[in-house]
């Protein structure tokens, strides 16, 4: 069950490769917030309610729901033009994608795994995702496509942390996703502030030695 | 006890802030603070563990910061300030923010705390950058804030590795977790996630894009507080793992990044010395320069770790006094240019004469502590018979003090007609600190 | 004593020589040998004159060279080879007070402002880069392991005639050596040419053009002395220490002859080629250095 | 000591009000206690040695003096207050803005020249050492744009020679456990070295010495005069140091000979064509290092071949011609100085005629000139002496492998010393004598008594060491006992200086009898230049600088580099044709502006890497983390 949810969740990092709309992968996000919950819950023994309003609030409230509400309002409140806007093509991306799980599943292979909750599958599709979010924050200008890589590499994360969840004591997790939607909301703040600065969306680069 | 009123201060003073709307309070209430700090710091020093289980390390960080702290908060009380009061008291509740975080990153033991007091010190003191709503400090910010979060969110992953290398019951409190049982594979890529993610955080290359940009945006006390006290916290953690690598004998490998990662360091700042034309800038490489020695000092050996933290000490109070120095000629000609800015001996003596011991001292010339450390590290370089290596340092650290000294000099010399004075403050705050830096330097202390 | 004595008339009278010789080399009968003593009193007896730029020191500079020259002289044996003064080591002495006099020479020309006393000056002086080392080395070569100190030790012990043909091969050398130095020093012929109407060509005598009166005799008198001393040496180098008056005496006349008859059958060389053969004695020295070296070591 | 030290840091308080008179005069006193205090240990058996502990990793701090750190402080605290002195008055001629912060820093020399003399622990001492750089840095640099250049490739210099000795040090100490002096003694041979070298750039020797020619015209003259007679000395004091305690195989002797002979020649060559009065003064600081240090050659030399006459002569000749050079160079800086303040410029084809318009500098400097060019009843011809005996010793002894170095600085001195002379008599006979060259000349002036006076000092000391060498040899003879060395020799040596100045009464007893004739019988007139009758000469008709060695560049061209830009005439009626020839630092010009260019630019090439996108920044991070990962998991 969790194997199934836990492809899926790396299907949609390929169909996030392949989409041109920003739409589309805010749809990723929250499909991933949502498989993240389900993974969740299924990977946790016992089940008090301290933990499930935690991780429903990191996952659901969080992942799938408040940050994609958050960046579509952006989105439609700063005219940013709904197209991704890649400075790479579909296909290559596609391909570098695959290369990426090539690349995260010979390092789970090479892997000597104990902990039992943690399968060379989920290791690989983590990391997998972890990469891909840093190649989407390569591969685009937009300051919000950015922080869509940005939160796609953190889902990546929180699904490495799905393995050592039952170790992290919940104010570390709980502190860990405050900090995440703090971040976050900054982020948000500061796209507003550039884009009415700047009137510019893509992230600037008046910074520089010349 | 002090604990809770060190981290309860700020919340009231926040709270008060809001509803005070004068800033010769705000600034009252902020030098209150740092003095608050310094004096828990001095107890606590005096009898130890009184914050709650703070250890050397800790403390020692914590002390610095509390120098450089109170330094700065009676510097801000000589600064001109034009933005709106909203601005300023947003300002002052943030440092305070700032501030509070530090200090949590410098008591918590767990990891994963850590963690989050250093992730909370990239939001709260990305806010202070973008302090005066120019265009550049705006994009400082968000470079600053979005790299530093990739970075540390790369710092997670690692810390997580560190969770998965653990068989059975895991732990993040570095006393807790037991050497001998841990995998070294994971170990070893978790440590590469650590260094890259906190070695973000600390400014080294070839990571260190966002430092020059944010240190020369942000308002002067501000990059002081950025540059010598926020990195020292990054260095935690990754002094944390230090001993974990150590206890389960890669200390090995360890060194070798810490080489290769200060070398490399070294190496932009001297590239950038040359090249860069603003002079906040120039002092943001020099941060990294010497973020790099310190690096090189826990990758030389043993001989050199008391170097290490007599640099790390060294550099937090003479660079913060740099940055405040650099305040003070961006107060007086309004411009980041320093082939724009000449005569400075003639127009404002005790600034110029402040920034050339500032320079003289950063270079590592006595009465600099910098200059002992330097020595130690290069002693303990030779001592592992890397002669080449020690070649490449001397060769890149001369040019480096060729730079600051080259910018330093073409901007106090020279001759201008136009005088102007500052609020005395503005240059107590640096010069105690050179004093403090200078007296550390004669008079060794004993650190650890 | 004596030695003093002869220092004190016999230069004027040996430079009277040289140009009676000359004289009948050309044919003429020339001038009586006293003839420069008598010039040397006349001109003690005139006034002098001035340029109005030229400063004290060319007021005294001849008077110092005279009497640096004059102790200088001290040193070196003539007639009889106990010299008034002499230590260990007195030829570093010697060399320096002659080059006091050449130099404070050299300021007095350079005194008058004058437009030729510079290329005079010059070119004495860089001969004296290369003299003074061949100097020194014609020294070590004769005081090479021989313990000798002084000069008149280092001069008087040495003869040319020894058993093996190398000996005195090296000791002519040195002798021969010591002749170059002498033409140039007292600048003769082929180095330089008092007697010449075009001013642009002499040395020596271009130097002192602003002179005149008591201090051109002092002039005159020095560079007499000067060669003198040279003189001296190359004879008391050939000759053997214990040898009767009469040979010195010849022998002194020869070189003074053979100076006079250089002089009337050689041009001069170019003036930027002199430099190069200046450095002829410093390379003799040398070479006889080797041979004593080489005959130390056992060559043969 | 204590007393001393206190009254020098006393001497910081005047500046706060700038009265630099105080200032002096607590200088001249602090020196004296301090003078006293060296003399002592100089002369009696008296040892003064402090122990300081510091923490961890310093360890015991030794400060103390030993016969030859005295010596050296002998100079220095005679030295220091007649600069100080001279200095005062060059400041109220020369005034300028940033007076208090000059003589601080003026101050902080002095103290760590001093103080440089007394630490015994390594790491202290290179810390005293720069120190003393980075005040005399800014001594140099004088708060004047035009030196910035000067000051920094003086620091940066003074930082590479530094980077050596810690290299030295640290090796040193890592061999030998001990940072304290004590452990240099047999070192191996790579610390020994790399320290000898870092010495060797404060002392000006032949490949790192280009720094002088920069940093002296450009300094204050006082401040020029104090480095180059004193402060330079303290790299030579270095190298005394590592050679007291080390012995040497011939090879090495024969080489460091060959260095110092090289770096005497060097100078003397750029000396010979230099128009600029302070650099040339430079340039023969370099010499004079030179020369002293072919005497210390001969004196290992006298060692190795056991010859105690030659070493003895070696070693007093060294010690003579520092203690010499000290005081000569300093006269003829601060003479300089007072030429600079009366005509305004240092380029000696704009002088001339000067000894008519000052004739009290003008008799100054030729008692300097004939110091320096090692003529005869002045000093520096003694201490050239002795070094000429040493040389000539050597010829007592067949061994060839002995015989060739000793040749070799016999000639090269005698050949060094030759042109020393003609540049000499050049510069003096170009700037002093003849036609005024300039407008500059024409109108100059005798300075006030004030800024005479230490020149004066200075002269009189020349004039008494010179006649009565005597009284130097005295005073170095403990020196000489601490590197236990023949004193019969040097009873000799005595005996002889003793010769020599009675010879000097003679020379003097006659020059006064010949002018006394004169005066009875010689009537002057003055009339115009005669100049074989050539109706109107004119100043620019005398033989210039450049002409003036016209003969010997055409010998020495190989040796003389230069840099020339012309105009050449084209076409029938030339409007212009110029010719300008200059004579730069050959070493700066050919090896180090170009290495330097080198390095530059291969850094630049990396300049790139900082455009402001914050994806490409993103990428390095993303690069480096896979690197690392790769190389960790793969190779390690």
């Amino acid at each position: 069950m969790v194997e199934i949810l836990v492809v899926i969740f790396g299907l949609s990092l390929l169909w996030a490769s392949v989409t041109n709309m920003l739409g589309t992968i805010i749809k990723i996000l929250v499909l991933q917030g949502v498989i993240l919950f389900a993974i969740t819950l299924l990977k946790t023994t016992q089940l008090n309610w301290i933990s499930f309003s935690l991780i429903a609030l990191e996952t659901l409230v969080f992942k799938a729901f408040l940050i994609p509400w958050f960046i579509d309002d952006t989105i439609k409140h700063n005219q940013i033009r709904r197209e991704v806007e890649a400075s790479v093509s579909n296909f290559f991306s596609l391909a570098l994608m695959s290369l990426i799980f090539l690349l995260s599943f010979a390092l789970s292979a090479a892997a000597p795994f104990w902990s039992l909750n943690l399968s060379p599958l989920e290791f690989g599709i983590a990391f997998a995702t972890i990469l891909k979010g840093i190649f989407i924050i390569i591969a685009n200008k937009k300051l919000i496509t950015h922080l869509m890589g940005y939160l796609i590499m953190e889902n990546g994360i929180f699904m490495l942390s799905l393995s050592a969840g039952s170790h992290l004591p919940y104010i570390v997790s709980l502190g860990v996703s405050l900090d995440l939607i703090l971040s976050v909301l900054i982020a948000v703040l500061f796209i507003k502030r550039i884009r009415s600065t700047f009137d510019d969306t893509e992230s600037p680069q008046s910074l520089k030695e010349e | 006890m002090n604990t809770i009123i060190l981290f309860a201060y700020p919340v009231l003073a926040g709270l008060i802030c809001i509803f005070i709307s004068s800033r010769r309070r705000m600034d009252i209430l902020i030098l209150l603070h740092a003095l608050l700090h310094t004096g828990l710091g001095i107890h606590a020093y005096v009898n130890r563990g009184s914050l709650s289980g703070m250890d050397d390390l800790g403390l020692f960080i914590y002390l610095i910061l509390s120098v450089l702290y109170s330094a700065i908060a009676f510097y801000r009380l000589g600064m001109q300030d034009s933005t709106a009061i909203k601005d300023y008291r947003i300002h002052s509740i943030f440092l305070m923010i700032f501030v509070m975080a530090m200090d949590g990153a410098t008591m918590a033991k767990d990891l994963g705390l850590i963690w989050i007091f250093v992730e909370a010190t990239t939001i709260s003191s990305a806010m202070l950058i973008s302090y005066s709503n120019k265009k550049s400090s705006l994009e400082a910010a968000w470079k600053y804030l979005f790299i530093c979060s990739v970075g540390i969110a790369l710092a997670f992953a690692g810390i997580l590795l560190l969770v998965i290398a653990q068989p059975g019951e895991a732990t993040l409190l570095i006393s807790h977790i037991d050497a001998s049982k841990l995998s070294p594979f994971w170990l070893k890529i978790s440590f590469v996630f650590i260094l890259i993610g906190f070695g973000t955080k600390i400014g080294l290359a070839p990571l260190h894009f966002w430092l020059p940009d944010a240190h020369s945006e942000a308002p002067a006390p501000i990059s002081a507080l950025l540059s010598g006290a926020l990195l020292n916290i990054a260095l935690i953690p990754i002094l944390r793992m230090n001993k974990l690598m150590q206890q389960s004998g890669m200390a090995d490998l360890a060194k070798e990044l810490y080489l290769l990662m200060g070398f490399l360091s070294v190496f932009i700042a001297a590239v950038f010395v040359l090249k860069t034309k603003d002079y906040k800038r120039l002092l943001a490489y020099s941060s990294v320069e010497n973020m790099g020695l310190i690096m090189i000092a826990f990758g030389a050996g043993a001989l050199a770790h008391y170097g290490a933290y007599l640099h790390i000490l060294g550099h937090s109070i003479i660079k913060s006094a740099f940055f405040l120095c650099s305040g003070n000629v961006l107060a007086i000609y309004h411009d980041k240019n320093h082939e724009k800015i000449s005569g400075m001996l003639t127009t404002n003596p005790i600034s110029a004469w402040l920034w050339l011991l500032c320079s003289v001292m950063i270079i590592g010339l006595p009465p600099s502590p910098l200059f002992i450390s330097k020595f130690l590290i290069a002693t303990a370089l030779l001592n592992n018979g890397s002669y080449l290596l020690f070649a490449l340092l001397m060769l890149l650290l001369t040019i480096v003090s060729w730079g600051i000294m080259r910018v330093g000099l073409s901007m106090c010399l020279g001759d201008s007609e136009r005088k102007q004075s500052l609020s005395i403050w503005m240059y107590l705050a640096p010069a105690g600190l050179l004093l403090i830096a200078s007296i550390i330097g004669i008079f060794l202390p004993v650190l650890d | 004593m004596i030695n003093a004595l002869c220092v004190i008339f016999l230069p004027l009278l040996f430079m009277g020589l040289i140009s009676k010789v000359k004289a009948i080399m050309v044919g003429r009968k020339g001038k009586p040998i006293l003839q420069s003593s008598w010039d040397f009193w006349k001109l003690l007896r005139k006034d002098e004159i001035y340029s109005n730029h030229a400063t004290q020191i060319s007021r005294f500079a001849p008077l110092l060279a005279l009497a640096v020259t004059f102790v200088a002289a001290m040193f070196v044996p003539f007639l009889s080879n106990n010299t008034l003064l002499s230590f260990r080591g007195d030829y570093i002495l010697i060399v320096y007070l002659l080059s006091l006099a050449k130099g404070i020479m050299a300021l007095a020309a350079m005194d008058s402002g004058s437009s030729f006393q510079g290329m005079g000056t010059s070119r004495e002086l860089s001969f004296t880069a290369f003299l003074e080392p061949a100097f020194f080395l014609v020294v070590a070569a004769l005081i090479f392991s021989s313990g000798a100190g002084s000069t008149a030790e280092s001069f008087a012990q040495q003869s040319i005639f020894h058993s093996s043909i190398w000996a005195t091969l090296a000791a002519a050398s040195l002798a021969i050596a010591l002749f170059i130095m002498l033409l140039v020093e007292s600048s003769r012929v082929p180095f330089d040419d008092p007697a010449t109407h075009l001013e642009l060509t002499m040395i020596h005598e271009v130097m002192i053009l602003d002179f005149s009166g008591f201090n051109l005799a002092v002039i005159h008198y020095t560079a007499a002395l000067k060669m003198f001393i040279y003189a001296s040496l190359i004879s008391r180098l050939i000759l053997p220490p214990q040898i009767a008056v009469w040979w010195y005496l010849a022998l002194m006349l020869a070189i003074y002859v053979l100076v006079g008859v250089l002089e009337s059958l050689m041009a001069r060389f170019r003036m930027n080629r002199n430099l190069e053969l200046v450095l002829l004695p410093l390379c003799i020295a040398l070479l006889s250095l080797a041979m004593r070296l080489a005959r130390y070591m056992g060559a043969w | 000591m204590s007393i001393g030290f206190i009254v020098l840091l006393l001497a910081f308080i005047p500046t706060l009000w700038k009265r630099s008179g105080y200032y002096v005069i607590l200088w001249l006193l602090g020196s004296a206690f301090l003078a006293y205090e060296y003399m002592e240990v100089l002369f009696s058996r008296s040892i003064v040695d402090y122990i300081f502990s510091m923490p961890m990793p310093v360890g015991d701090v030794g400060i103390a003096l030993n016969k030859l750190s005295a010596f050296f402080g002998v100079i220095f605290s005679l030295g220091l207050p007649l600069g100080m002195l001279y200095g005062h008055y060059y400041l109220k001629e020369h005034p300028t803005p940033a007076l208090r912060s000059h003589l601080v820093w003026l101050g902080i020399m002095g103290i760590s020249m001093h103080g440089v003399l007394w630490m015994r622990h390594s790491l202290i001492f290179l810390m005293v050492w720069e120190l003393m750089s980075l005040s005399s840095f800014f001594c140099i640099v004088f708060s004047k744009r035009e030196n910035l250049e000067a000051g920094l490739n003086y620091l940066i210099t003074m930082q590479i020679g530094a980077a050596f000795l810690l290299a030295g040090f640290a090796i040193a100490y890592l061999q030998s456990g001990t940072f304290d002096f004590s452990g240099f003694e047999q070192m191996k041979p790579l610390p020994m070295y790399l320290i000898l070298i870092g010495f060797a750039f404060k002392a000006g020797v032949f490949p790192v010495a280009s720094w002088l020619p920069q940093a002296h015209p450009a300094a204050p003259s006082h401040v020029s005069g104090i480095m180059s007679s004193m402060l330079i000395k303290t790299g030579f004091y270095g190298i005394l140091l590592i050679i007291s305690l080390n012995r040497f195989s011939l090879s090495e002797i024969a080489v460091f000979t060959l260095i110092f002979s090289i770096s005497a020649f060097w100078a003397v060559s750029h000396l010979l064509n230099e128009r600029n009065l302070k650099r040339a003064l430079a340039y023969s600081s370099v010499e004079n290092i030179g020369i002293a240090g072919m005497a210390v050659c001969a004196g290992l030399l006298g060692i190795h071949a056991n010859l105690p006459v030659m070493t003895m002569l070696g070693f007093c000749g060294a010690f003579l011609h520092i203690f010499f050079h000290s005081i000569f160079k300093a006269q003829l800086f601060y003479t300089s100085g007072n030429i600079l303040l009366s005509t305004g410029t240092l380029d000696i084809d704009e002088m001339g005629a000067l000894a008519k318009r000052m004739p009290y500098t003008g008799a100054m400097t030729l008692i300097g000139i004939f110091a320096i060019s090692a003529l005869p009843l002045t000093n520096g011809f003694f201490s050239e002496f002795t070094i000429f005996r040493a040389a000539m010793e050597a010829m007592q002894i067949p061994s060839i492998k002995h015989l060739l170095p000793a040749l070799l600085i016999l000639v090269a001195l005698a050949f060094i010393g030759a042109l020393a002379l003609i540049a000499f008599i050049r510069i003096y006979a170009v700037a002093f004598l003849g036609a005024p060259r300039s407008q500059k000349a024409e109108n100059a002036k005798e300075l006030k008594i004030g800024a005479r006076l230490s020149v004066f000092f200075l002269s009189v000391a020349i004039l008494l060491t010179g006649i009565v060498p005597g009284i130097a040899l005295r005073f170095i003879k403990p020196l000489l006992r601490w590197f236990d060395l023949d004193m019969q020799i040097y009873a000799g040596l005595q005996q002889q200086a003793t010769q020599i100045s009675s010879v000097y009464l003679i020379i003097i007893a006659m020059f006064a009898l010949f002018f006394v004739v004169r005066r009875l019988c010689v009537k002057e007139k003055t009339g115009t230049t005669w100049a074989c009758a050539y109706p109107k000469v004119k100043p620019k008709m005398q033989s210039s600088s450049m002409t003036y060695i016209q003969p010997l560049a055409y010998f020495l061209k190989p040796f003389m580099y230069k840099t020339t830009t012309r105009v050449k005439a084209e076409h029938p009626f030339p409007q212009k044709i110029e010719y300008n020839e200059e004579h730069p630092d050959a070493v700066w010009n050919l090896v180090v502006r170009p290495v330097s260019r080198i390095i530059s630019n291969f850094l630049l090439l990396f300049a790139g890497i900082h455009n402001g996108k914050t994806n490409s920044y993103i990428a390095w991070a993303l690069g480096f983390l896979v690197i690392l990962l790769v190389w960790v998991v793969g190779f390690r």
